[in-house]
């Protein structure tokens, strides 16, 4: 994380390189409405100065919804103040952050259920109903996740 | 060896001792000539101060003649301030002289140097176009003249592309920016660029005299 | 290639939700700095995408390379891609020593004949072959008897790559890069002094997912990580164009975070991600640290004049020299002068 | 060097009149005519022409302020370009880099054709008048090259005709105009008679040598009165001599040193013969540049005497009071002579006495320093084939001398008066360049003489 700030003092610094990145949202954003075409910006590809990462997500805040993804790591996905706009964060097992986009779409892919995990679960579910002791109500607490 | 590392080193070094070398050579190669004293009486003393304030004051133009020479002399002023603030206020090229000289002064702001280049190389062009259509020009102009321009010129444009960069890489932009000034450094002892030089000379020469004589400067 | 999995076919056996593993798609799309709408393609790719195997050579070097790719948090995406690569030789890491050790390189050679990757750090000794030598084997023998079976070499870090600090003038044990001996075999050059570990696994994760090189500069080195230069990415840029710089390590504008490149910055012309992937997991980068770019990325980047010289300056040579320009240009303008003057006198006695 | 050109301008089809003529003087081989140029323009190329020519950016405004390029829009007169041979001589003989062009045969000897072109360039249309040389940014002395270049023409024998003739009979008989020592003490004394003044000549001591230049002795004879009138009046020790009478110096401008020398020389001579304090220079403005300033270069070491041109020594007069004079009520311009104002520095003195004459002087524009020259300067008034394109000229001149709408004109330059004479009768103009000397002289306040 770029909170290690490597000169003491604050960094006075202007909107240098979050205004550019908050105009493609704009775009982005007309895009969706008119043609409902989804647009991903990987924060990874840009350069940022100490702190104006976390500058620019304090500027989009945390909107309505906040998701958790627990896949490979904890992944946090939450819409922004501004409906529409997504900010992703993935982390490995180590909780080292792998990737943070910022995704402008309806909601973000990753959140849909996919069709091998699905097929997956309900071969899960099959197996139990197959194999449950009718009488035992716990059952469903004691249900191991997908991974 | 690749291309910068050829510019900057051997390509410059060379330069500069051509550079350094032509200019005394031309310049002493003037001075070492035959001088005569001049015998008659001088109406005011002070030959010395003539020779000071005509270097001084030919920087302008007589009254008499300004109407006439305003577009050329306002063009040449131009370029030459421009070339100069380009030269030496661009912050790359203070830091360049400062690794040469050791000393350092304030530079401009990139975009404000990138403007006046701009400018410099567009007074070039209207320079070069004087020169191809005024009779009077094509008339005396010789191959020193349009070649001298376009060494001067070449610095500025091979300068100006770096920012703008074309898919070129920076550092083959950056050596051809400076084999660029290398050619204008080998050439600017041999050709009219020595003018640098002479112009102090000669007006130098024509104040004293015009002074001692009491005459109008 | 034997019974050897593919990788969704790992990670399936290992539980990986389908959302986990496009969670490590888009991040793989990331690394290697593709469009995040390529990701189905890349899971695609990676689903089919089979373990190489990799044999991995130490020459003259400082295990820095191998220290900053292990160093790197694991697992990390690049965990996920050595565990889905066969590291078959690799002697500072294995457990293997002496000659079990070069049995396993020789049977990973003739196993995956064809197909496997050799990744090399140092550089190599034409000197003398004796000096850096493994198993009593000369570090340019080992390097072409095992290129001689192999897909692609990789060359990691600037010693590899193009002679590094062993080449560095004057260059006593005559080290040359891979490239300099290996002409019959594509080579990736992976320079740096070291490498991001994020730009070693991801030129790994470029062939492992396409099965192909990457395209590479005029200096072997993949696009996708060395495109562009430090100083085009930096996030002091905006300063340079302000013409705002540090003039010291300890002034204002050093405080300040400005542009360093009085400082002797070769951001301009370093070509390197360090501006964008940053280092230690994305902490920080040099430039950021308030320390110029080495530019260790270019080559013969140790004999490149001072690191705190700054870009624009040239090399100028001596004051000798000047001093000698000087007096050639006086001596040869009083000598003009005198034959002008020799030269009055005899066109006067002819004319 | 002459192309056929069709004139198609003219009612009948004819060949176009070659523009440049010129004029051949001995029988030296072409060969032997450019060695002797390549030699003669190489004799001047000391710093000072050095300095100057490695100066030239090739701005071309020099042409601007020459009256020949103004007045007729022809490139080939700007001022510069009528030193191109002499240029390429020094490039080729004592440039700094003149081995390096001489070993690469970068710059050859000037052609015998280049010479014959550039005679009407550096004679027929150039009156050294140095407007050039103070308008150039570089501080070239244009008009001081030209000088030198002529060096080589003459030598060539590659110069007009009648400037040839003048200088020689200035060399033979000591006067371009013919007049031998008899001859000039018969007018001295004629004048003397006819205006009552008392003439000195050949006086064996005297503190003011008083010369006079030949187009007065000729044309202008009242000169000479009026000078002994202004002398006596002032109370001077002084004398004509007939051994050093003649202040032209047309080996100056024809481009021969060796006359320009002799010519200076007779002066020098009869001054220190006499133990004079001071030379009075009459109105004539070349007389002025070859004594007052290349005499003592001529004679190699300072003249052990002042030299003064008339108007300065009335302006001296008149301002510490020894000489008066009465009011002229008439307004006046006056034409100030390139070599006595522009090049020789004293321009102050005429204003001064007009001041004294209580006249309404009326400047020209761009008068003084910056005038336009008669035209007839430079020895150009005796080339006849040059009449044509001095008329052009002269209309320059014509022009700023009506814009002050004076009554009078006066001059202090003889051959100005004549080139305006000549002028005046060719365009059938209003106005006589009168003599300021001659002004003076017939207004001096009597009773304190």
């Amino acid at each position: 994380m770029s909170n290690i700030d490597p000169v003491s003092s604050p960094i006075p610094y202007t909107r240098g390189n979050i205004e550019p990145i908050l105009h493609e949202v704009i775009h982005a954003l007309d895009r969706l409405l008119e043609t409902d075409e989804p647009t991903v910006i990987d924060l990874a590809s840009l350069p940022f100065a100490p702190g104006e990462l976390d500058q620019l997500e304090e500027y989009l805040g945390t909107g309505e919804l906040t998701a958790e993804l627990n896949a490979l790591g904890r992944s946090r996905i939450r819409e922004t103040i501004y409906p529409g706009v997504w900010w992703l964060e993935h982390r490995n097992t180590e909780g080292d952050i792998v990737g943070r986009y910022i995704e402008i779409t309806r909601a973000p892919a990753i959140l849909m259920s996919q069709d091998a995990d699905i097929g997956a679960g309900r071969a899960l579910l099959g197996d139990k109903l197959e194999n449950a002791d009718p009488g035992n109500d716990n059952g469903a607490d004691n249900e191991p996740r997908p991974n | 060896m690749d291309l910068l590392e050829f510019a900057r080193g051997p390509a410059l070094q060379v330069a500069l001792y051509i550079f350094i070398a032509g200019s005394l050579w031309r310049v002493f190669g003037v001075l070492m000539l035959q001088r005569k004293p001049d015998h008659s009486e001088a109406r005011k003393s002070g030959g010395m101060g003539g020779a000071l304030k005509v270097i001084y004051t030919r920087a302008f133009t007589a009254p008499a003649f300004k109407k006439a020479t305003i577009y050329p002399k306002v063009l040449g002023y131009a370029l030459h301030v421009g070339f100069f603030a380009v030269v030496f206020l661009f912050i790359p090229h203070v830091v360049f002289f400062k690794g040469l000289f050791g000393v350092s002064w304030p530079g401009l702001p990139n975009n404000v140097i990138y403007f006046i280049g701009v400018i410099t190389v567009g007074l070039g062009i209207a320079i070069l176009i004087r020169r191809l259509t005024n009779p009077v020009l094509k008339l005396i102009s010789n191959f020193d003249d349009y070649f001298s321009w376009f060494v001067t010129l070449l610095p500025l444009v091979t300068g100006l592309i770096i920012p703008i960069r074309f898919g070129i890489r920076y550092e083959t932009l950056l050596a051809i920016h400076i084999l660029s000034i290398a050619l204008l450094l080998i050439w600017f002892p041999f050709g009219k660029l020595a003018h640098t030089y002479f112009v102090f000379i000669s007006r130098g020469t024509t104040g004293a005299t015009l002074e001692r004589r009491g005459a109008k400067t | 290639m034997k019974d050897i999995l593919t990788l969704g076919e790992i990670l399936q056996a290992r539980g990986v939700s389908r959302r986990g593993f496009l969670k490590y798609c888009s991040a793989t799309a990331s690394l290697l700095a593709l469009p995040p709408a390529l990701v189905p393609q890349i899971a695609n790719a990676l689903e089919q995408a089979r373990r190489p195997s990799v044999i991995w050579l130490s020459f003259q070097e400082c295990t820095g390379c191998t220290e900053s790719l292990t160093r790197s948090s694991s697992p990390t995406v690049e965990g996920l891609i050595f565990d889905s690569i066969s590291l078959d030789y690799h002697h500072t890491l294995q457990a293997a020593a002496g000659e079990a050790a070069e049995a396993a390189r020789h049977a990973a050679m003739e196993e995956n004949k064809g197909n496997y990757l050799v990744l090399v750090d140092g550089s190599i000794p034409l000197g003398n072959p004796g000096y850096s030598t493994i198993a009593g084997m000369s570090n340019l023998d080992m390097l072409m008897e095992t290129v001689e079976g192999a897909a692609a070499v990789v060359a990691i870090g600037s010693c590899a790559a193009f002679g590094g600090i062993p080449g560095a003038n004057p260059n006593p044990t005559g080290a040359v890069s891979v490239r300099d001996l290996v002409k019959d075999k594509p080579v990736i050059n992976v320079p740096g002094c070291p490498p991001i570990p994020m730009v070693i696994t991801g030129v790994l994760a470029q062939f492992l997912t396409f099965g192909q090189l990457p395209e590479l500069d005029r200096h072997g080195r993949p696009m996708a990580f060395f495109g562009q230069t430090i100083h085009d990415r930096c996030y002091r840029r905006p300063f340079y164009e302000q013409g705002k710089f540090a003039e010291t390590f300890d002034d204002e504008g050093a405080r300040k975070g400005w542009c360093l490149f009085k400082l002797g910055c070769k951001g301009p012309i370093t070509y390197n991600a360090c501006a964008t992937m940053k280092w230690n997991d994305g902490t920080s980068f040099p430039i950021e640290a308030g320390h110029p770019c080495l530019g260790c990325s270019e080559p013969g980047f140790w004999d490149k004049g001072g690191f705190y010289n700054a870009v624009s300056t040239g090399d100028v040579g001596s004051g000798k020299a000047f001093a000698g320009a000087a007096v050639a240009g006086v001596a040869m303008g009083a000598a003009a002068a005198a034959m002008a003057r020799a030269r009055q006198k005899k066109t006067m006695k002819e004319a | 060097m002459s192309t056929t050109e069709f004139d198609l301008e003219s009612k009948r089809l004819h060949i176009k009149e070659p523009e440049t003529r010129f004029d051949r003087q001995g029988d030296l081989t072409d060969d032997e005519r450019v060695t002797k140029a390549m030699a003669h323009f190489a004799k001047n190329f000391g710093t000072t022409a050095a300095a100057y020519l490695d100066a030239c950016v090739h701005c071309g405004m020099c042409a601007e302020a020459c009256h020949y390029y103004v007045a007729t829009g022809d490139p080939k007169y700007t001022p510069i370009w009528k030193l191109e041979p002499f240029k390429q001589a020094y490039k080729r003989e004592a440039g700094p880099l003149a081995p390096l062009f001489r070993m690469l045969g970068l710059k050859k000897k000037v052609t015998i054709e280049q010479l014959e072109e550039w005679q009407h360039l550096l004679y027929d249309s150039c009156t050294v008048c140095g407007r050039c040389s103070l308008i150039c940014p570089m501080g070239i002395d244009i008009a001081a090259l030209i000088g030198m270049a002529r060096h080589g023409m003459f030598k060539a024998g590659l110069i007009p005709h009648e400037l040839h003739a003048v200088a020689e009979r200035a060399h033979v008989d000591g006067s371009p105009l013919g007049v031998t020592p008899k001859s000039f003490e018969d007018r001295v004394e004629w004048m003397g008679d006819e205006h009552d003044v008392k003439m000195n000549i050949d006086q064996d001591q005297a503190d003011v040598l008083a010369v006079m230049s030949s187009i007065e002795i000729q044309k202008y004879p009242e000169a000479m009165a009026a000078t002994a009138k202004i002398l006596n009046a002032m109370g001077e020790s002084w004398t004509f001599r007939t051994d050093g009478f003649e202040a032209t110096n047309f080996g100056m401008m024809s481009g021969n040193t060796d006359w320009q020398k002799e010519t200076s020389m007779r002066i020098i001579d009869a001054a220190i013969k006499v133990g004079a304090k001071m030379v009075l220079l009459p109105e004539c403005g070349h007389a002025y540049m070859a004594l007052r300033w290349m005499g003592a270069n001529i004679y190699g070491k300072p003249l052990p005497f002042k030299v003064q041109h008339v108007s300065e020594y009335l302006a001296d007069a008149l301002n510490s009071g020894k000489l008066k004079v009465k009011n002229v009520d008439k307004s006046v311009a006056f034409h100030d002579p390139c070599q006595v104002s522009r090049r020789g520095g004293a321009t102050q003195a005429p204003r001064d006495i007009l001041k004294h004459l209580g006249v309404d002087h009326r400047e020209m524009e761009n008068g003084g320093d910056y005038n336009w020259c008669c035209g007839g300067g430079g020895g150009v008034v005796t080339i006849n084939r040059a009449n044509e394109l001095r008329y052009k000229v002269f209309e320059l001149k014509m022009e700023q001398v009506e814009a002050t709408e004076a009554d009078a004109l006066l001059s202090s330059c003889a051959n100005c008066r004549q080139t305006f004479d000549d002028g005046q009768e060719h365009f059938d103009w209003k106005y006589t360049a009168e003599s300021l000397l001659e002004l003076v002289a017939e207004n001096l306040e009597e009773d304190d003489a």
